[in-house]
């Protein structure tokens, strides 16, 4: 197989898994997310300790969970408690370090909305609603979002609120309301990745995944979007990246998009 | 007596307009009482989950509930609980009311309700919609200074039902794996209704007295019911079944398909010994496809102390 | 490595003036870490326990204490602890500021301050003098209208000493018997000292994840200590001491006799493996006394899901 | 030996194991109350089970616990939980019946004190103070309390009150406060046995032990006691009741004064 050839979903993997470089404990879920998390435990974050919100902590999956209820993820972790532990704990207690979030509807200063599409009382998409992400967003001192990049995700105004990011963009605004946590700090999508501005509290973009263009992330970001001063090309996933993925991570490809 | 049959634990502590928590979070996902209670035709229930998950999805479906306690409503790994959403966003087959929290506002309800308090403290709810959209959600003054914190009232349960690994005869219950909130809804329900995979001797449970999470006290039924989490499972009993929450996301796209699945499943078959026996009919290598396999705890010493 | 020596152990995470909780209700008391306070000659500590018992009663002898916090300051089963006793009543051997709980109050202040919230309500003190004799506790109105709670606030320690069955090298560590407020303890402090009978593979842990109540996560040092609790006791290790105690009595109700005692049994040895030989010496029998004798936990299977 | 020998203490245990009749969860110490509740288990309340604020439930104890932390009471245990499940879940969550108390002051609506003599800031002896003692007198159904009847304990007026029984003998008092439990039922000491006035919520005699008189036990209390208009001879240990005692619950006699 040619190694240089790679879907996006392995690119936006192995993105985010580079991002938790040095992490110790990441709350993650299921899907990319967690084969990131993995990557990264067999890259750039030896220590990474993954915790699932089902009340898992250290968790040595033998298979690929089918979801944060997975028996696999009980069988050989170092810790399982009760969801009260892991709230109050884990999460509230300030011990998680990184954290995935996705949602339905993103906007510019990464709050996210994954509860309903129109209003809420007359919803015209009725999705799951928070779970723990509302508090993921608040407690975990850093939260990274994966989504495929478009203008129906990333869009002017939410529909609601159900967790909250940078808020209105000032930059006091989290610590104002007592948000421990430090918000998104980095966008994994199949087109680019993004940070957030230091001061404005802004979504700009940060690297263009190779053979995209402004115009086309543009075409699919409803804001007039901003680029960081260095905007690079995001580097590619490494042989080996691929090699952990394809052989050891998601051999059937379920997550990679190989499939 | 406690031991008795899920027939007569659901007639006998689910009535009409009752506020019932199957819980069990993304594990020991108490099917078999759900179909009974589908099956008795129950009405006008509260459901109340975290994760409403296919449990109530199927029961929401059969026209058991009027409202709806949650606070992760999707089909985990899959996507939507379409019989929900229907229910919510057409009216179908009845209009549901909801009361949502998030998973933290879910477990400070159990907390509370547990433990007897009239509200639970946490740290949530900042920045978000959702404490307008549930009125419930409050924020009051940290005595000590810090500011505003969001707090959540008990919830309380007419009746709780939790599946767990093992019991006795009296109610005394031991559960390993993803806990997740059983003991505290067990502790915060005016009746609980506990379905084992295993009835033990009293001996096994005092062989490991910190492993009994509910003690007899608080339970007033109890189901001998092996396999009774399914598609759901039970942790070093049988796996979950993947292959049936995915089919459940096509069946569940159309209100006549559930129907015919409700009849097919449910309403005509007696019990739940007949639907075990249907699915082994239907699939001969359903256990081996979901065994768990052997991986036992390595044992503790609590010594003898004459 | 977080394996080391109660000396490294004690000298790096229990500095001068610290806010100490050494836990462990009525079991897994560490007094070796105690004693090796003590012989470090450490001063102006807040002492934090539900129930001092004779470790703090040793340490506050021994002039390491400016402050205590407590709920019940008795010697079990025994009667007064007569040097805290002689510090609040006569200033002896220095004046000991005292701040006061109810075990509930104890309880709630762990709990909050392992789960970071600034409070934790509870539903105590109503009729009785504990909340004017200490300004801490605080009552609150309930915003869903069922009048006043009371409130205590979070203890956050700067280092918590738990004394366990067994961990693993990274601090992993697994109780069972009486839990007391141990896992909240240790979540609630800044730095985590874990003392343990055993040091096992992760592969003994990991056989039994509901097992382990307190993660390395939020463990610093892990000291191999057998027997590290005498006279206290560790369920399955060995019994209480009883006749420590009742001697205690005697020893502590005459500040000289607690001096010599503190001579012979602390500052004069170099570590807990020489207090260990010496109680031998003394009485060759001794752990044939407290010998817990066998009874295991009955296994339970997690499963092996591929 | 002479059956219708016995102590003071033995017939304290008696009459409290008595007072157990049908009831199914007791929360107790040890000592006195705990044989008394092991005998009740033995005789009138075969359902009993014992609750210790160590976190014990469902005790099988193989020998006389010395202290409530004995782990005799762990082995063979139905439950042993966390003390944060103790004090929530069993003690406010409304499910203990029945509770002992002792106290080293009360006065005449059962108020006690167990925290100092003379004043908090700087007192004569200070004592224990409440440990659990505070919630279970709020929350227990029914308190008893057992003591030695003297007027060094039997007091007008308490240094301090530790835990409330029925404050000032309004018969609401308890419940305008928010105190679910019903506050203390049965006083019995050495010399007599006293219960709670149903309207003045006063402690009357109401059984003398044989051969005391009640200027015997007025003289050990500091106000002018009451009687219930039918006071009775307090019913000494049966001969069974004995046996139990001496042969398998205190074989040494350590609680029942025979040693």
């Amino acid at each position: 197989m040619v190694m240089n050839d790679y879907t996006s979903s392995e690119l936006m993997i192995a993105a985010s898994a580079r991002a938790l470089q040095g992490e110790r404990v990441v709350f993650v879920g299921v899907g990319m997310p967690n084969i990131a998390c993995n990557l990264a435990r067999r890259t750039v974050a030896p220590d990474l300790e993954l915790v699932y919100e089902s009340g898992v902590f250290g968790a040595r999956p033998a298979r690929l969970p089918l979801s944060i209820g997975d028996p696999t993820l009980v069988s050989g972790a170092t810790s399982v408690c009760s969801m009260a532990d892991l709230f109050m704990n884990y999460l509230q207690g300030g011990r998680i370090e990184a954290a995935f979030l996705g949602a339905a509807q993103i906007d510019r200063f990464g709050n996210l909305n994954s509860t309903v599409i129109g209003e809420y009382a007359h919803p015209k998409v009725r999705l799951p609603g928070s779970g723990g992400a509302c508090e993921i967003a608040i407690h975990a001192k850093k939260v990274f979002l994966i989504t495929p990049l478009s203008k129906r995700t990333f869009v002017e105004k939410l529909d609601f609120v159900t967790s909250p990011g940078h808020l209105d963009g000032r930059p006091d605004g989290r610590s104002r309301l007592g948000i421990p946590g430090g918000g998104p700090q980095l966008v994994v999508t199949n087109k680019a990745n993004f940070v957030f501005d230091q001061e404005s509290k802004e979504m700009v973009l940060s690297s263009l995944h190779p053979g995209v263009t402004f115009e086309e992330v543009q075409a699919e970001v409803s804001w007039p979007l901003k680029s960081v001063s260095a905007l690079e090309e995001t580097v590619p996933p490494t042989t080996e990246e691929l090699r952990l993925m394809r052989e050891e991570l998601d051999p059937d490809g379920i997550y990679t998009g190989r499939k | 007596m406690k031991l008795t049959s899920m027939k007569d634990a659901v007639s006998r502590y689910v009535p009409d307009g009752a506020v019932v928590a199957i819980e069990g979070f993304t594990a020991f996902i108490c099917f078999s009482a759900a179909h009974e209670i589908i099956r008795q035709k129950k009405r006008d229930l509260t459901l109340c989950r975290m994760t409403p998950d296919l449990i109530y999805d199927q029961m929401v479906a059969a026209g058991c509930a009027q409202k709806l306690v949650f606070s992760y409503m999707g089909n985990p790994g899959v996507g939507s609980l379409h019989c929900i959403r229907r229910a919510v966003e057409k009216g179908i087959p009845q209009p549901l009311e909801i009361e949502e929290y998030s998973h933290f506002g879910m477990v400070g309800r159990y907390l509370a309700g547990a433990a007897k308090l009239p509200f639970y403290p946490l740290r949530s709810y900042y920045g978000a919609d959702l404490a307008q959209a549930n009125p419930r959600i409050k924020f009051i003054q940290d005595p000590y200074g810090s500011g505003q914190i969001a707090v959540v009232p008990a919830l309380n349960p007419d009746v709780a039902v939790i599946h767990a690994q093992r019991a006795d005869e009296q109610g005394n219950t031991q559960l390993w794996g993803l806990v997740g909130m059983q003991k505290e809804a067990a502790f915060s329900a005016r009746h609980v209704i506990v379905v084992a995979e295993e009835i033990v001797g009293e001996e096994v449970i005092r062989s490991d007295p910190n492993r009994t999470l509910i003690p007899h006290m608080v339970v007033d039924a109890v189901v001998h019911q092996p396999k009774g989490a399914h598609p759901s499972y039970a942790q070093g009993y049988y796996d979950r079944d993947n292959q049936f929450y995915l089919a459940w996301d096509a069946v569940s796209r159309e209100e006549q398909q559930v129907e015919a699945w409700l009849e097919e499943w449910v309403y005509g078959l007696e019990d739940w010994a007949a639907y075990l026996a249907k699915l082994e009919a239907q699939e001969p290598g359903i256990w081996e496809r979901l065994a768990a396999g052997e991986a036992y705890s390595q044992p503790v010493n609590y010594g003898v102390y004459r």
